[in-house]
């Protein structure tokens, strides 16, 4: 496993507000990483400017040998990176097969791991529902999807952008044992999170964002014993 | 007005039957037009106001090629291939540039082709009106229809159209390209992230567009001669039909379309002076009553 | 202490989804409070409700006592209720002075004079009050689209603050800046409230600001209220803590 | 008083000169110019772009000429009858388009552009159809003015044309002007400040309509008839054209753009029947390359930051 | 110099004051060009604004071919005393205002002392108003709009006609189609013609006199499609409908051949006797592919008649230089140029109002005369006895046989009293 996404120094703006103050991000591949903060601290800005929807001003964004940012968002995919946003995006009046086909294309590498079928096997409730309008799904089934969707696209590397926001804990469970199987079977995942204890149970290691920039990086372990920074940070 | 005429026509099978196929006649051959209009517009957000001179470069390059191989099936093959990709370089090369500027800015692009477009066709193929005239194999008797008159090439000219509106809305529903453009039209960005360019998407639907313009023109050059300047009529009555219809959406397109053919037919028997204000003024109800017209978003 | 605006269980729904879900809550006369939540909790749409942008499909907004629930954004306007955005939301075009000038205008009715030249004197004479009092002197003359981020945002608070409002609604007041210029902003944010006790209510993210400077903080999540106190009372509050850190895994937490 | 110099001053040149082409190319400019300057109340100050403006220039025209050949005796009041005409135009057909946001806005001020165009055209024994009013306007003395002859057509032209723009720059630089620019800018915003904005969109519609019939009423002068393409789309993208080139953001702007539209044109068709080419052309260079009118280019490189 | 109120100039700073300054140099410069022309030997200029692009180009792109014929002509038989004609054509693009704005161009700017109209009909009406205005000499070639010159609210002592007029075709074209009418029983008459002045014009006259030469005849109704329309199915199967024995079109051009074209779908010219009074034009007679034989029409040019050898030769002339066959246009602007440079030669002088003196009751020989001759009725200004025929298609050329001629003194007869019953006479 070679790959590896290594983010350096990016500074993003929307207009004239500056989102992100030269965030530098590194992980390895097989690794879950997560981003952790609070509203509004950065991390889906993080996230699309690795994807290339918000792409930096300054700063690089390395994954294997080469520098996407600046790229167009499509080439970005091609090279291995599959996106899940936060608000999930669904094409609301496509059936589930519909938006698992459109996010449908071999890896960079040429791997054709992930097809419907596999998707299915992993996920079987979206093959029970595979007919239905991705719109008429509930927030959970949406989630899922959206992850198969990215899954499709036979990426190395996910981007999870706070795949719990706003789902009922039975279905947060179920997402966690995906990221764990997920994780058996090599992904590497970047995953953004305000829930901690979310983070602790999936994450190898977990970077925290605060106000545009990284503050504090640990494993996952440790970060759930320190009070301090849990307090500062996260809590209220 | 001539309420009697048209009580009259009302209450006559072989002239409803004339009149409702003429309509129908009419509708598809405004449907060829708008259902470019109103793909480019569901999928790209952009009003192609050039698409009328699509339509012209389509009925010319039909003539030129029907000279040459005597073929009418050649000569709507290469006006539809033409046009299609005379397309696909006018939105790389132009609209591309002027996707993300307001209305104005797109509006004044394509206004400038029209220009530029009538003109060239002057230059190349003159300022004279030209005929194809009809292909022998259309050089038919009409057919007798419960008392009612059908001319074969319209008849082939309906179920071609029925054809493409039928391929054009199985190519959107049912392909994975299908799929992608309404997902783009919905979502552009979360499609450029699933790996897709949408750039090359929106050149392609912008051509696809420009095609059916093309393929209309060719279709529609057995029947009417061609002049520069000829594409402004037709792409004002796409425009109502489009609206009308909804933009954006191919049924709508279909409905309106054909509404107005009907309008048209019977419009000619009972206000036969104001054909025209009819059509303008149904723009307006719609547009007062239901603004995103009558099939908003439906099939595209 | 009756309340200065008092909302009184109020409801929206969004297609099948509770936006707001019989929210009661009210803000005494010169209040300072704070409203926090995560995404989608409802905050934006609250303040949505109250200005009247849009309606309520139940429940009251009470001024001073009054129901102001379905009344038209310019006549909740006019009885001095002001806001500023979260994404600053101005006019690229005016100048500052401009900008202000325009806005009092506005809001005492004289837009429709046709013949006298903009601005009038006396409302240029305000325009550089307001414009003192969030310290955007020196950027008088500038295009609003031309303006730092920080300036932009000040120059929002300042629209509002040109109504001469009893209340003013500020969201997010710090989004998107630096943390130099957030405490900046925020200096002259309760510096105004000091200085003119005016109710003020600000949705904020940023709970080193919520802490120091708001003298009650309001919770919303999913629609609802899950909280109100003072910021030592929320800082305790188990409830809070669990649904900003997981709601299902705050007991099982060490 | 710089407008009051200004137009001594062009008709000081006009009569020093003496030359009838520059009468001419003024006057056009004056009428072409004071239309733009009336469109673009609406698509530069105010943001409404209308598709369908030339509505009022044609209605206008007819308006007036109808009434003088119908037996107003007096000039004037046929002027402000006109007027008066096309503003109640104007604030039925305003008051059902506002509603309508961004393009269904533009569609239905085009809708209904084409369907007084059907009305001129179909309704021939008033308007004489196709071939326009014909047999000229008849241009009685009014306060010893005699619009036979044409110098004093200029005078008046040239004084109306500078009033109406001291009118107009008058209007807009009032608060009630600098409501529009507040709409244009960002309505919900100017709602969120207390102003009812559908109110001023409705207010500027009737203004740019009431100038735009006005610039007719002159055309009418000037040709001495009316003809349907005065309210069909051509001349409505002519005026987009038209405040385009010059720059939508400067109150001169379209005059300019009007002056160099004209002056393009003229010269165009002195050495080519290929008008539409040329033209086109340059209207793609100024869109895709300058991607802004030249007063508003010239703006932004003088302005400081 | 104006400030808003906050510092910042928005009206008439510097550099747009004198941007506008510029502009105006500019135009007035570029307005001026004959500021700097000789004065001795200069040319007799003669302003022609016409209609050189969009859907009538080929209006005046034929007009302008036989007047420069014309005008070449005169210029190599050694002009007058040397003086040339300068022939100046302009594109008016179709519109009124525009051709009002050509005209005044050409007589202010580029110095024309005459006016060789060649626009349709309401360019033609804009021409008019303004050399009402100028006083200058002016010939309309292409207007057939009978009101330019009978009116007398219209009309102007500067401005003379030299095209055919509606009333003249209406007139022989009613007593061609009674006689046909008679003979076959043709009673049941219907109009197809596009809905605007000449088109209602040519339509209402054509019937009164059908009705006045065979009162036995009815109108059973009338179809309007618009000009330029795309599309004719409507007007067509509203023909069939109503099932009349004989239809009378005033359509023309391009609109003409859709409409045989989309009439031909429905087999409409073998159910109706068909009188297309401008189908006897080179262009349109070629472009329609098929052209069904027994379409009655009158003639618009056509070099088999008059069948003379002038004629014939003219046509081979002009084909020769411009390698297209003339059309209508071009018969009636190279005898308007005609008219000119014979009065011109007679007068020895480029004064309009010397000129328009000639003018008045001129008469000329011409390939297009009924007689041979043309003339230029004095009291109303406008040509007479000019060659009017109607005659039946076939399929190849010469496209129209069996051509038979007018009778000026029936159409001077009933013109007359037409003028009475108006009250223009």
């Amino acid at each position: 496993m070679s790959s590896a996404l290594a983010v350096e120094g990016i500074d993003v703006f929307y207009d004239a507000s500056q989102i992100l103050f030269g965030v530098d991000l590194a992980m390895r591949a097989g690794e879950i990483v997560a981003l952790l903060g609070r509203n509004g601290a950065g991390k889906s800005t993080t996230f699309k400017a690795i994807a290339g929807i918000a792409p930096p001003r300054r700063g690089r964004v390395r994954f294997g040998e080469r520098d996407l940012a600046g790229l167009p968002p499509h080439r970005i995919a091609r090279a291995g990176i599959g996106y899940v946003p936060e608000d999930r995006q669904v094409f609301p009046e496509h059936s589930v097969e519909d938006n698992l086909a459109i996010g449908a294309k071999p890896g960079p590498a040429g791997q054709r791991f992930w097809t419907i079928s596999t998707v299915y096997e992993v996920l079987p409730e979206l093959h029970r529902l595979r007919a239905r309008a991705a719109g008429r799904l509930s927030g959970g089934e949406q989630q899922m999807l959206t992850i198969a969707r990215a899954l499709m696209g036979n990426p190395d590397l996910l981007l999870l952008d706070e795949p719990t926001e706003g789902l009922a804990p039975v279905v947060v469970e179920r997402i966690m044992a995906l990221l764990h199987r997920l994780r058996t079977m090599g992904m590497t995942v970047l995953l953004a999170e305000q829930n901690m204890f979310f983070c602790v149970d999936v994450a190898d290691e977990i970077v925290i964002i605060d106000k545009g920039q990284i503050v504090h990086r640990d494993t996952a372990e440790r970060l759930s014993q320190d009070e301090e920074i849990k307090r500062r940070y996260l809590a209220v | 007005m001539n309420l009697d005429a048209f009580a009259g026509c009302l209450s006559s099978a072989s002239c409803l039957i004339t009149q409702t196929s003429a309509g129908l006649i009419i509708g598809m051959l405004l449907f060829l037009v708008a259902c470019g209009v109103t793909l480019i517009f569901g999928v790209l957000g952009v009003i192609n106001f050039a698409h009328g001179a699509f339509y012209m470069l389509g009925a010319y390059l039909a003539l030129t090629a029907y000279q040459l191989t005597d073929s009418y099936l050649a000569a709507v093959l290469c006006a539809a291939a033409g046009v299609g990709l005379f397309g696909v370089a006018f939105d790389r090369l132009f609209m591309s540039r002027v996707y993300n500027s307001n209305v104005l800015m797109q509006l004044l692009v394509c206004y400038a082709f029209v220009l530029i477009l009538d003109d060239a066709v002057k230059m190349i193929w003159g300022a004279e009106f030209q005929s194809m005239g009809m292909p022998a194999v259309f050089a038919l008797r009409p057919l007798h229809v419960f008392g009612g008159l059908v001319p074969p090439f319209y008849v082939f000219l309906v179920a071609v159209t029925v054809a493409i509106a039928i391929a054009l809305g199985g190519l959107i529903e049912r392909t994975l390209f299908g799929k992608i453009v309404r997902a783009a039209a919905v979502n552009r960005q979360m499609v450029s992230a699933l790996g897709i360019n949408t750039s090359l998407l929106y050149a392609s639907v912008f051509g696809l567009g420009a095609l059916l313009a093309g393929a209309a023109g060719a279709l529609a050059a057995p029947v009417r001669s061609a002049t520069p300047g000829m594409g402004v009529s037709i792409l004002i009555e796409s425009f109502i039909v489009t609206v009308i219809g909804g933009m954006g959406s191919i049924a709508g397109a279909f409905t309106a379309a054909v509404l107005l053919g009907l309008v048209r037919s019977f419009g000619s028997i009972g206000f036969p002076l104001f054909t025209d204000g009819l059509m303008f003024g149904l723009m307006v109800i719609v547009l007062l009553i239901r603004p995103q017209g009558l099939f908003a978003r439906g099939s595209a | 202490m009756t309340a200065h605006l008092a909302i009184a269980d109020l409801v929206k729904h969004f297609g099948g989804v509770v936006a707001t879900d019989h929210v009661t809550l009210d803000f005494p006369p010169g209040s300072l409070t704070a409203v926090i939540g995560p995404n989608g909790a409802g905050k934006s749409t609250l303040f949505n409700l109250i200005t009247g942008r849009i309606r309520p499909d139940g429940g009251q907004v009470l001024l001073d006592g009054a129901d102001i629930a379905g009344l038209a954004e310019t006549a909740i306007v006019a009885r001095g209720i002001g806001r500023a955005f979260q994404i600053a939301s101005l006019f690229p075009s005016f100048t500052v002075a401009e900008s202000l000038a325009a806005a009092i205008l506005a809001h005492r009715r004289q837009t429709h004079r046709m013949l006298t030249r903009f601005p009038l004197a006396a409302a240029r004479g305000r325009a550089d009050e307001v414009m003192h009092l969030v310290g955007l002197d020196a950027h008088a003359d500038r295009l609003a689209q031309h303006l730092s981020h920080g300036d932009q945002k000040l120059l929002d608070i300042a629209l509002a603050l040109a109504l001469d409002p009893g209340v003013l609604l500020l969201d997010e007041p710090t989004a998107g800046m630096g943390r130099d210029e957030r405490w900046q902003i925020i200096e002259t944010v309760h510096r105004l409230w000091s200085a003119r006790r005016m109710t003020m209510i600000f949705i904020e993210h940023d709970m080193d600001i919520v802490f120091k400077i708001a003298q009650s903080v309001r919770v919303l999540k999913y629609g609802r209220v899950l909280a109100e106190g003072t910021p030592a009372e929320i800082r305790d509050n188990d409830e809070v803590i669990a649904a900003y850190l997981g709601a299902r895994y705050a007991k099982a937490a060490p | 008083m710089l407008a009051l110099l200004a137009c001594v001053l062009t008709l000081l040149i006009a009569s020093a000169l003496g030359s009838k082409p520059l009468i001419d190319t003024l006057m056009r400019l004056a009428i072409f110019g004071l239309y733009a300057v009336s469109l673009n109340i609406l698509v530069g100050y105010t943001g409404l772009v209308s598709f369908g403006h030339a509505m009022f220039f044609g209605f206008g025209a007819y308006a007036f000429g109808l009434l003088m050949q119908t037996g107003v005796t007096s000039l004037p009041a046929a002027a402000l009858a006109s007027l008066a005409l096309s503003a109640a135009l104007a604030l039925i057909v305003g008051a059902l388009c506002i509603r309508l946001a961004d393009i269904y806005f533009s569609f239905l001020t085009l809708a209904f552009q084409m369907l007084l165009h059907a009305v001129i055209l179909s309704w021939v024994s008033l308007t004489g159809g196709d071939q326009g009013l014909q047999g000229g306007i008849p241009r009685p003395r009014f306060l010893g003015i005699n619009l036979a002859d044409p110098w004093q057509v200029f005078v008046v032209t040239t004084v109306v044309f500078f009033a109406s723009l001291l009118a107009i720059r008058t209007i807009l630089q009032s608060p009630f002007g600098y409501a529009l620019r507040m709409v244009r800018d960002n309505a919900p915003r100017a709602a969120a400040l207390g102003l009812p904005v559908q109110r001023y969109k409705l207010a500027a519609f009737v203004i740019a309509g009431l100038f735009g019939a006005l610039a007719g009423i002159l055309m009418a002068l000037y040709v001495s008839g009316a003809y349907p393409n005065f309210a069909f789309w051509t001349l409505s993208g002519e005026g987009m054209f038209m405040i385009m080139l010059g720059g939508i953001g400067v109150f001169l702007g379209p005059v300019l753009g009007a002056a160099i539209f004209l002056l393009l044109n003229d010269t165009v068709t002195r050495f080519t029947e290929y008008n539409g080419m040329v033209m086109g052309v340059v209207l793609l260079v100024v869109v895709l390359g300058l991607r802004q009118g030249l007063l508003d280019v010239v703006m932004a490189r003088l302005r400081p930051r | 110099m104006v400030d808003s109120g906050f510092g910042r100039p928005v009206f008439g700073s510097p550099g747009r004051r004198s941007v506008l300054k510029a502009g105006l140099v500019a135009g007035a410069t570029l307005s001026m060009p004959f500021v700097a022309r000789g004065a001795s030997k200069q040319p007799i200029r003669i302003g022609q604004p016409s209609i050189l692009s969009g859907r009538l180009a080929q209006l005046g792109i034929s007009s302008r071919n036989a007047a420069q014929m014309v005008v070449d002509a005169f210029n190599a038989a050694g002009g007058l005393d040397g003086r040339t004609i300068e022939l100046i054509s302009r594109d008016s693009k179709g519109k009124p205002d525009e051709a009002a704005r050509v005209v005044r161009e050409l007589i202010n700017n580029d110095g024309c002392q005459i006016i060789l109209d060649s626009e349709a009909s309401s360019g033609a009406f804009a021409v008019q108003e303004v050399v009402r205005e100028t006083g200058t000499l002016c010939i309309h070639a292409d207007s057939e709009t009978t009101s330019l010159t009978a009116d007398p609210k219209i009309r102007a002592p500067n401005a003379f006609r030299c095209a055919r007029q509606v009333l003249h075709d209406s007139i022989v074209g009613g007593s061609y189609a009674a006689g046909i009418a008679k003979a076959q029983g043709l009673k049941r008459w219907m109009t197809c013609s596009p809905d605007y002045v000449y088109g209602r014009d040519s339509s209402s006259e054509f019937l009164d006199y059908l009705k006045m030469f065979e009162p036995s005849v009815e109108a059973v109704g009338a179809t309007w499609p618009k000009l330029f329309a795309p599309d004719y199915t409507e007007n067509v199967t509203r023909i069939l409908e109503t099932k009349p024995q004989a239809l009378y079109s005033a359509l023309y051009s391009g609109d003409l051949v859709s409409f045989i074209d989309q009439g031909n779908l429905y087999g409409l010219f073998d159910q109706v006797k068909f009188f297309a009074i401008n189908m006897a034009d080179y262009t349109t007679l070629h472009a329609v592919k098929k052209l069904p034989a027994g379409i009655y029409s009158c003639n618009r040019y056509l070099s088999t008649f008059p069948a003379t050898k002038s004629n014939a030769e003219w046509s081979a002339a002009y084909d020769k230089r411009y390698n297209v066959l003339p059309l209508n246009w071009a018969w009636q602007n190279a005898l308007a140029m005609q008219f000119l440079v014979e009065a011109i030669k007679k007068t020895g002088s480029d004064d309009g109002k010397v000129l328009a003196g000639a003018l008045r009751g001129m008469t000329v020989e011409s390939p297009f005369g009924a007689k041979g001759t043309v003339t230029m009725r004095a009291e109303d200004q406008t040509i007479v006895d000019y060659a009017i025929g109607w005659g039946v298609t076939i399929p190849q050329a010469p496209f129209v046989e069996g051509m038979q001629a007018a009778d000026w003194t029936v159409i001077a007869a009933r013109e007359t009293e037409w003028k009475k019953q108006k009250g223009w006479a």
